[in-house]
């Protein structure tokens, strides 16, 4: 085998063989956080959501807001793996580990909200249907019925998805093992792969199908968890356009968590070769398109309302938010999302690291309070004047929060520690042909 | 099962000698690449995997399934008033529907692969030979009608820079 | 040879191993299904001890004593109810009066400290069941107690689930009683 | 259960062990208990409640109850309808006897020196001992007898009356006219046009339920225009058709504003002529356009025209009322003259001075104050020191209150529920009080203290009310049965009004005088005098500001500008030596420089959900006679706990609450076409349609709906932080909007949607519509994703943030609804239409093979509200109450655009401005 591709191959093992020294104090910092974050759970399992701040109206707050702001974050993974596959676009391969890893962390995260709000969660399984002795079945008109299902799919294909993928490097790692324990353990999770032609052709079919079914899945799921509140009544959830919003905020988020966590790593592990400007250039892009492509749905809402003349609509969008109690979610929101994005029309803004990274972090910030302002802020003054209410997050809000943020990057830690995270073969691969 | 590995420069000297083989007759043959390489499928003409029939099989039953359960349980079985609404509706049906049959449709393609390729596994006799994780090696299986072990010396003919043998005693 | 990281038998070993962990995840999902329905989880055959050694045998096979004598309340209200003390000793100040097994009714009427029965039959809080609308309506004791004039101790006999009581007002639906209702607030308010 | 578990134990039997084990709601008990009785009381059928009429006395005034029983355990209270000052309704503070009869921190036992004692040892110490008796003012005839023997018998003892809020102003103006202490009452079903004097008089008071109900009748037949002028709003002021906001001085002059048109204009004699011009004088330069619509309205409806002045106000303002409503030709139409039932009402032993300076002398070997809480409620008076003088004090009360805290000894009073004895209405009907429950922590009544004063050491409520109205048995029975003491009303006081007397009174009237600032202090609508500091009534919103868990000062916006407060920010009112500090809250329709305060409040007592709660403005009441009072900004604010805080409609008063002018055209109907993409799926085999009609002319917002409703679906109370926290649980709410016209409450509770878009969001079917068209909630299926609650855009579903039960105490369990299942944490729960009432009934129908009779069920809300401002019932049947309004082309669903197509239509608030306005 070539020289270079045996030097790359070096370099890209040695990443998991010699962890650098920062990674264990990081994986003990987001450990600890990660326990705090199961204690807080814990707390409010025994206590009951009271010990958040939701209340009449405002029933959904944080934990739907995290919830939506996490699984919005997984779609870029997918989204970067699956789609840019069938486009055939060679830049991925470099990246794509990365973020369906990503993916996976961020819907751990995404999947413990929606059971932690429940008021009672232990019973959470009368979500599915299963032949109980009350005979009861669930109610399958209500999208949260769908979430489940929606959810629940595109984790588990995302995680066949990373794990088939993964199946040819564990079998490098395993057979470039220095010790004996290494070779086991990854020979183990390698489920015996030899590197047959035939396996491989089969492999890249296969593989290329699960990419092929992720598209429209990220596709899906998102509109579904759109429908959450598309399906509902409330003003300024009341609105078809919410499933392309939403999937485009999704991946503009997630493009920009993917910048957020690259660009440290490339530059600590010194992977300017493989992780290229170029790379960061085409993310950056991506970036600005959705970003546009968000800017116009703001916009589009804000005309449909307009015209619609329903004067709680109206009063929803153009007094609760833009001057009302949650205006500062919606000023960050519009910043965040539209204003600062546009910069990258600039080449060097597009090719410098630091910025990009700044950016992002802006971003993340920007779509946690949009779903913020679309889920409290509409429900915070609907129909009934009487009726309407403030909200404020309690402390176990921010703790959890916090802790799921933690919880994230421990996992994250856990997978650079382990996992080569650069697709080994797919980049030798390209490399030599 | 057993039968003889033969090693080669790159995945070009790999290409000739299957073809070579392949002239000869020889029918039970594979090759073992550290990255999938195409010329190599295509010299081996492995004919294309129908796990992707398999798979769209299985999902449409599958979601036929779930939207039959859909209909038993919230149209037939216990029929409750829901705000007026219809007791079954296809479009409301749609988003389980749908998620399902991608659900279902991954988990059979991923179960099937590995089926197909004889994993998973921990042994095997490849796993013996020294170097099979980086180099283009020719696989040829005893159970070839042409196989007899003296076609070591054919395969160092055909440019073959080591030849070892396998035996399952391993 | 030395490369083999794994003799031949691990193979075996893998697969089995991995072939268990799914179907006993399977399995155990359909075990947790009967458990649930299981008799003896639901208590229905237990028979539960009594601070009085009542055997209905004796007072509704052979003494021909109607149900409705002692537990008054079916015929009309929400409850059977139990009969007070007062009422054993109706019959019990004529006969048996000395025997032992009557020691406690005695003593209660005596002291004015009511009996403490265990409960055979015991609906969840959230269940409004009413004996009077049954009744009414022609059901018998025994649809839902069963052969109570067989049991020398009192059992539930019957599941008492939700599905259980569906299926019976289906059945009566299905026979065009209207009364018969499913909807919820029949039973839960 | 602790110490009190055999005292129920006897009673409470099968009900309450589910009551009690439904903690555990949603829960199944591995094996429990079932206790049958010993010996079955015939008339106790387990699982059927028993009725039983009876009354309570309020301050001496009485009123008529049907309390409900369940095996022994009293679960709610409801009006009595052959009761006149009840007609089957009753007051938010009525249903909240419930509460006050299972309050854990009631006395428990005799104690004296804080040591624990027989009863007995206090029977010996009163026994026939010299002995000064404190108590509530009283109509009983058998306390009325006991008084007498003492007086008589014990010339060393004596008996005083008190109460916080009394009527001492009505009766002298009575006495001045008549000779004897009269009650004005007021028939509004005989008047065309009455003013009030910041008299709360339809939601407040002995006779408020009588007049709401029959003034809403008189206005919905022909026609009454109410005019109001009074300080802060009052619910009877938002119910007026035409208001001013006044300070007690401007009020005075109004009054004699209209007075001098009045008596000028009618056939009046000349010394009321005379008066006449010196009342113009005083008039000085009020809204005399005002006056003049309103004078004119008084005499346009001469003989059904009447003037109502409220309590507080000034003895010659009582006079001058008496004057105007004879040259009205009121006296004996709308307005009677009525000798006060109230036992030696406007004597000397109704006043508190002469009580505290006897029993400071140390003439007594005993003082009892029983049943009143003076040392809280009369600060000024250093009843301290008083009982400091005297040489032994004992406390008669259902607490360990401020008054028990400087008392020797301590006596559980015997709750209303526990006690015998008889009561007289405004009117003078009589009722007898039959007890529910025996004494839960064996206390006594006040008659039986007064007759252990006489020596009687075993005596027996019931053998003292049997005496004192010496009834044979049956009569005595009947009266049981009935709730009302036949023909027992008292006729019209004979003697001629004393014109003269009333004249001198007024011509040497003393205008109140005009300060800067001037505090109004008024019974909390809540809480009342702060005796009943239960949580129900802790968290009951006030009528218009909607404020709970404590007292606020009113204030105009011009006034809080100058006093530099806003909203939630502490003012310190000041008056002579006393201060106090509480929030403000600007109000509107609050006159200028008048600050609005709610008595009741700052409790310092053993009831400890009420400790400390808002600030005490007892403390300013004597102080306010002499001083003028001053208001500063504290610099600091405190949160108020409101439940409503947005009352503007910004323009929405179509979608949602409507109103008109009398004067205007009926609303038309609406009759844009409601499409669906669906079919309904509400099955036709039902036999009935239940549905609500609300009509807002007839609301008071008097609350009492919300409260009836708490305690029939053992609704829970949130505390001051939940409620801040937007956590309120009323299933029930009166909703406050400013409407295009005034003031419009709006009773806003689930609206049973045909298509309710709660339901469809439910993953797991726990919300979902019944066939007769309920929206069932299912608590036990409810998983608790709220989703309901957000897509409700009624928003009255109400969430279990805890386990709000659960924590609390054992005794409070026992006033559960045990027809009602009681929610555990993390479950949805919402107005159900009383469905526990439905399906009883039903359920009692079938048992005996019949249909259900026409308005057969009755909601807990309808039943209680004074004004039948509520109406539920079967709109299948043509003729049911509810079609009959239903059906009106103005009755309307709130929010109709949405589609939910609600069961429950409202009529639009109607106003009857008075004609000439400009």
């Amino acid at each position: 085998m070539k020289t270079e591709a045996v030097a790359l191959e070096e370099q890209l093992t040695n990443l998991v063989f010699e962890p650098p020294k920062w990674l264990k104090p990081c994986l003990i910092v987001t450990g600890l956080i990660t326990i705090q974050l199961f204690v807080c759970v814990f707390y409010v399992f025994i206590t009951g959501v009271g010990t958040l701040g939701n209340n009449i109206p405002v029933a959904w707050a944080f934990p739907i807001t995290n919830f939506v702001w996490w699984i919005g974050i997984g779609h870029a993974g997918t989204f970067i793996s699956a789609f840019l596959l069938l486009l055939e676009q060679k830049w991925r391969s470099s990246i794509n580990r990365f973020a369906e890893a990503m993916t996976l962390f961020a819907l751990f995260q995404a999947g413990l909200f929606p059971i932690l709000h429940l008021g009672r969660p232990w019973f959470a399984y009368w979500l599915v249907p299963y032949p109980s002795t009350m005979r009861v079945w669930p109610q399958f008109r209500s999208s949260l019925t769908w979430d489940v299902v929606a959810v629940s799919t595109y984790f588990t294909i995302s995680l066949l998805f990373w794990f088939l993928g993964l199946v040819p490097d564990l079998a490098l790692m395993r057979d470039r093992a220095r010790t004996k324990r290494q070779r086991i353990v990854y020979g183990i999770f390698a489920l015996g792969w030899r590197g047959s032609a035939r396996t491989w052709q089969r492999w890249r079919i296969v593989y290329g199908l699960l990419g092929g079914i992720a598209t429209p899945l990220v596709v899906s799921v998102h509109s579904i968890v759109s429908m959450d509140f598309a399906i509902g009544i409330v003003p300024g959830w009341h609105s078809e356009i919410f499933p392309p919003y939403f999937v485009a905020g999704a991946i503009f988020s997630g493009f920009a968590l993917v910048l957020t966590l690259m660009i440290p790593a490339r530059a600590l592990y010194k992977l300017h070769n493989v992780v290229t400007t170029r790379h960061l250039d085409l993310m950056a892009r991506m970036v600005l398109v959705t970003s546009l492509i968000v800017a116009y749905s703001y916009f589009a809402e804000g005309l449909a309302v307009r015209r619609g003349h329903d004067p709680f609509e109206i009063h929803q969008l153009f007094y609760t938010r833009a001057r009302g109690p949650f205006a500062w979610a919606f000023w960050t929101t519009i910043v965040c999302n539209v204003v600062l994005p546009q910069t990258l029309w600039l080449p060097q803004a597009r090719k410098s690291a630091l910025y990009l990274f700044i950016l992002s972090l802006f971003i993340q910030f920007g779509m946690w309070t949009e779903r913020f302002m679309i889920i409290s802020g509409s429900l915070s003054a609907d129909y009934l004047p009487s009726a309407w209410g403030h909200y404020a997050p309690s402390l176990m809000d921010g703790l959890i929060l916090f802790g799921s943020g933690g919880f994230f990057l421990f996992a994250f830690f856990l997978f650079l520690r382990f996992v080569p995270f650069i697709p080994i073969r797919e980049t030798q691969k390209d490399e030599l042909t | 099962m057993s039968g003889l590995l033969a090693r080669f420069e790159d995945h070009h000297a790999l290409v000739e000698a299957i073809h070579a083989l392949r002239a000869r007759g020889y029918t039970q043959l594979d090759a073992i690449v550290p990255y999938e390489v195409e010329e190599v499928e295509h010299a081996l003409a492995i004919p294309r995997t129908r796990i992707t029939w398999l798979a769209g099989g299985v999902s449409t039953l599958c979601g036929a399934l779930a939207l039959f359960v859909l209909w038993w349980t919230n149209a037939h079985d216990y029929r409750l008033d829901v705000g007026g609404r219809p007791y079954f509706s296809f479009w409301t049906d749609v988003p389980i529907t749908y998620e399902t049959m991608i659900l279902t449709c991954g988990i059979t393609a991923f179960i099937a692969f590995f089926a197909a390729s004889g994993m998973p596994r921990l042994h095997h006799p490849w796993f013996s030979i020294e170097g099979t994780r980086d180099g283009f090696w020719l696989a040829i299986d005893a159970s070839d009608p042409r196989f007899d072990p003296e076609v070591a010396s054919e395969l160092r003919g055909v440019g073959a820079t080591a030849v070892e043998r396998l035996d399952d005693e391993a | 040879m030395g490369h083999q990281l794994f003799p031949a038998w691990a193979d075996t070993l893998f697969r089995v191993g991995l072939g268990t962990v799914v179907l006993g995840t399977g399995l155990a999902v359909v075990a947790l299904f009967g458990w649930e329905r299981s008799p003896q989880v639901r208590q229905e055959d237990d028979e539960r001890p009594q601070p009085v050694k009542f055997d209905h045998r004796h007072h509704v096979r052979d003494d021909g004593i109607d149900c409705l004598y002692c537990h008054s309340g079916a015929r009309k209200e929400r409850w059977a109810g139990l009969p007070d003390s007062q009422t054993c000793m109706g019959c019990h100040n004529q006969i048996w009066t000395s025997s032992p097994e009557l020691a406690p009714i005695r003593e209660s009427v005596a002291k004015n400290v009511p009996i403490v029965w265990n409960r055979v039959t015991d609906l969840p809080d959230h269940v409004y069941f009413h004996h009077g609308a049954h009744v009414q309506y022609g059901l018998t004791c025994d649809q839902c107690h069963g052969d109570v004039d067989t049991m020398p101790r009192v059992y539930m006999a019957k599941p008492m689930t939700m599905a259980w009581c569906l299926q019976c007002h289906r059945e009566y639906q299905a026979r065009g009683a209207t009364h018969a209702t499913t909807n919820c607030t029949t039973c839960h308010r | 259960m602790a110490e009190n578990e055999p005292q129920i134990g006897r009673r409470a039997l099968l009900e309450w062990a589910a009551a009690s084990a439904a903690l555990a709601a949603c829960a199944r008990a591995p094996v429990r208990k079932i206790v049958p009785y010993v010996v079955q009381p015939p008339e106790i059928v387990p699982g059927r409640p028993l009725h039983y009429a009876t009354a309570w006395e309020l301050d001496g005034y009485g009123m008529g109850l049907v309390a409900l029983s369940h095996t022994g355990r009293p679960t709610k209270i409801e009006g009595n309808p052959k009761h006149p000052a009840s007609l089957g309704a009753t007051r938010a503070i009525d249903q909240a006897l419930i509460e006050t009869l299972y309050e854990p921190d009631r006395a428990r036992g005799v104690e004296s020196a804080g040591e624990p004692v027989s009863l007995h040892e206090f029977d010996e110490r009163v026994a026939h001992k010299r002995v000064a008796v404190l108590m509530p003012p009283t109509s009983s005839r058998a306390i009325e007898k006991l008084v007498r023997r003492i007086r008589s018998e014990l010339p060393g003892s004596d008996v005083w009356f008190h109460t916080p809020l009394s009527r001492a102003n009505v009766w002298a103006a009575g006495k001045s006219a008549f000779g004897e202490a009269v009650e004005p009452m007021i028939d509004p079903s005989k008047a065309r046009a009455i003013v009030t004097f910041s008299s709360d008089f339809l939601a407040s008071g002995p006779s408020c339920v009588r007049a709401a109900r029959k003034l809403a009748d008189k206005r919905a037949a022909d026609g009454a225009r109410l005019w109001a002028i009074e300080s802060r709003r009052t619910p009877t002021g938002v119910f007026a058709d035409e208001r001013v906001a006044t300070g007690a001085h401007d009020r005075a002059r109004f009054a004699c504003a209209i007075a001098a048109r009045v008596l000028s204009d009618s056939s009046a004699s000349d010394a009321s002529r005379a008066l006449a011009t010196t009342l113009r004088e005083r008039a000085g330069d009020v809204d005399t356009r005002f006056a003049d619509r309103c004078a004119r309205d008084l005499l346009a409806a001469r003989g059904a025209a009447a003037w109502v002045v409220g309590d507080a106000e000034p003895m010659e303002l009582h006079a001058l009322a008496w004057l105007v409503n004879r040259a009205l030709g009121a006296v004996g139409g709308p307005i009677v003259a009525t000798p006060s039932p109230i036992l030696e009402a406007g004597e000397r032993s109704h006043d508190l001075a002469d009580f505290s300076a006897r029993a400071a002398s140390g003439d007594f070997d005993l003082v009892v104050i029983a049943g009143v809480n003076p040392v809280y409620s009369a600060p000024d008076f250093d009843l301290a020191r008083s009982l400091a003088g005297a040489k032994d004090s004992a406390y008669v009360g259902l607490h360990r209150n401020e008054t028990a805290a400087l008392c020797r000894w301590l006596v559980p009073l015997a709750h209303t529920l526990e006690s015998w004895g008889d009561v007289r209405a405004d009117d003078g009907t009589g009722s007898i009080v039959q007890p529910l429950i025996d004494p839960i922590f064996g206390g006594i009544t006040i008659a039986e203290v007064l007759a252990r004063v006489l020596g009687d050491l075993a005596p027996s409520g019931h053998d003292l009310t049997r005496d004192a109205l010496g009834l044979d048995d049956g009569a005595w029975n009947d009266a049981l049965q009935s709730g009302v003491l036949p023909s027992t009303s008292s006729a019209p006081t004979k003697a001629a009004m004393n014109e003269d007397a009333l004249v001198g009174l007024v011509q040497a009237w003393v205008l109140p005088v005009k300060h800067a600032i001037e505090i109004e202090l008024h019974p909390s609508h809540a809480v009342h005098d702060g005796r009943f500091a239960t949580p129900l009534l802790l968290e009951l919103p006030e009528p218009l500001t909607k404020s709970t868990w404590g007292n606020v000062a009113l204030v105009s916006r011009a006034t809080a500008e100058s006093l530099g407060v806003g909203d939630e920010d502490v003012v310190k009112v000041t008056a002579g030596s006393h201060s106090i500090e509480l929030p403000a809250l600007i109000e509107r329709g609050q006159p200028d420089g008048v600050l609005s305060i709610a008595l009741g409040w700052g409790r310092r007592g053993a009831e400890r959900l009420a400790d400390g709660v808002g600030a005490n403005a007892f403390l300013l009441r004597e102080a306010l006679e002499k001083n003028a009072p001053t208001a500063i900004a504290a610099g600091r604010s405190e949160p108020v706990a409101r439940t409503q805080i947005n009352i503007d409609l910004y323009h929405r008063a179509h979608e949602i609450a409507r109103s008109r002018l009398k004067s205007e055209k009926p609303l038309a109907p609406d009759t844009a076409m409601r499409l669906s993409l669906y079919t309904p799926q509400l099955s036709p085999t039902a036999p009935h349609a239940w549905a609500m009609s609300i009509d807002m002319s007839r609301c008071t917002g008097c609350q009492a709906c919300v409260a009836a409703c708490n305690v029939e679906n053992n609704v829970p109370t949130v505390g001051k932080a939940g409620v801040l926290n937007d956590r309120d649980m009323h299933w029930l709410r009166i909703d406050h909007y400013e409407g295009d016209r005034g003031v419009i409450f709006q009773p806003m509770l689930c609206q049973h949607c045909d298509d309710a878009p709660c339901e469809y969001v439910c993953p797991v079917n726990a919300t979902v519509h019944s066939p007769d068209g309920l929206n069932e909630m299912v608590y036990n299926r409810c998983v608790g994703t709220r989703f309901c609650s957000n897509n409700c855009p009624y928003k009255v579903r109400r969430f279990n943030w805890f386990n709000y039960h659960e924590d609390e105490p054992a005794l409070r369990q026992l006033e559960h609804n045990p027809q009602v299942t009681v929610r555990a944490r993390g479950v949805m729960e919402k107005c159900t239409f009383c469905v526990q009432r439905i399906r009883d009934a039903e359920h009692v129908a079938d048992s005996d093979h019949r249909a259900l009779a026409r308005d057969e069920v009755v909601t807990a809300c309808q039943q209680v509200c004074p004004t039948q401002a509520i109406v539920f019932g079967d709109k299948n049947d043509p003729n049911s109450a509810v079609s009959l309004r239903y059906g009106l082309p103005e009755a309307y669903a709130v929010l109709d655009d949405l589609g939910t197509r609600p069961r429950i239509r409202y009529l639009p608030k109607v106003i009857d401005k008075s004609p000439e306005r400009a």
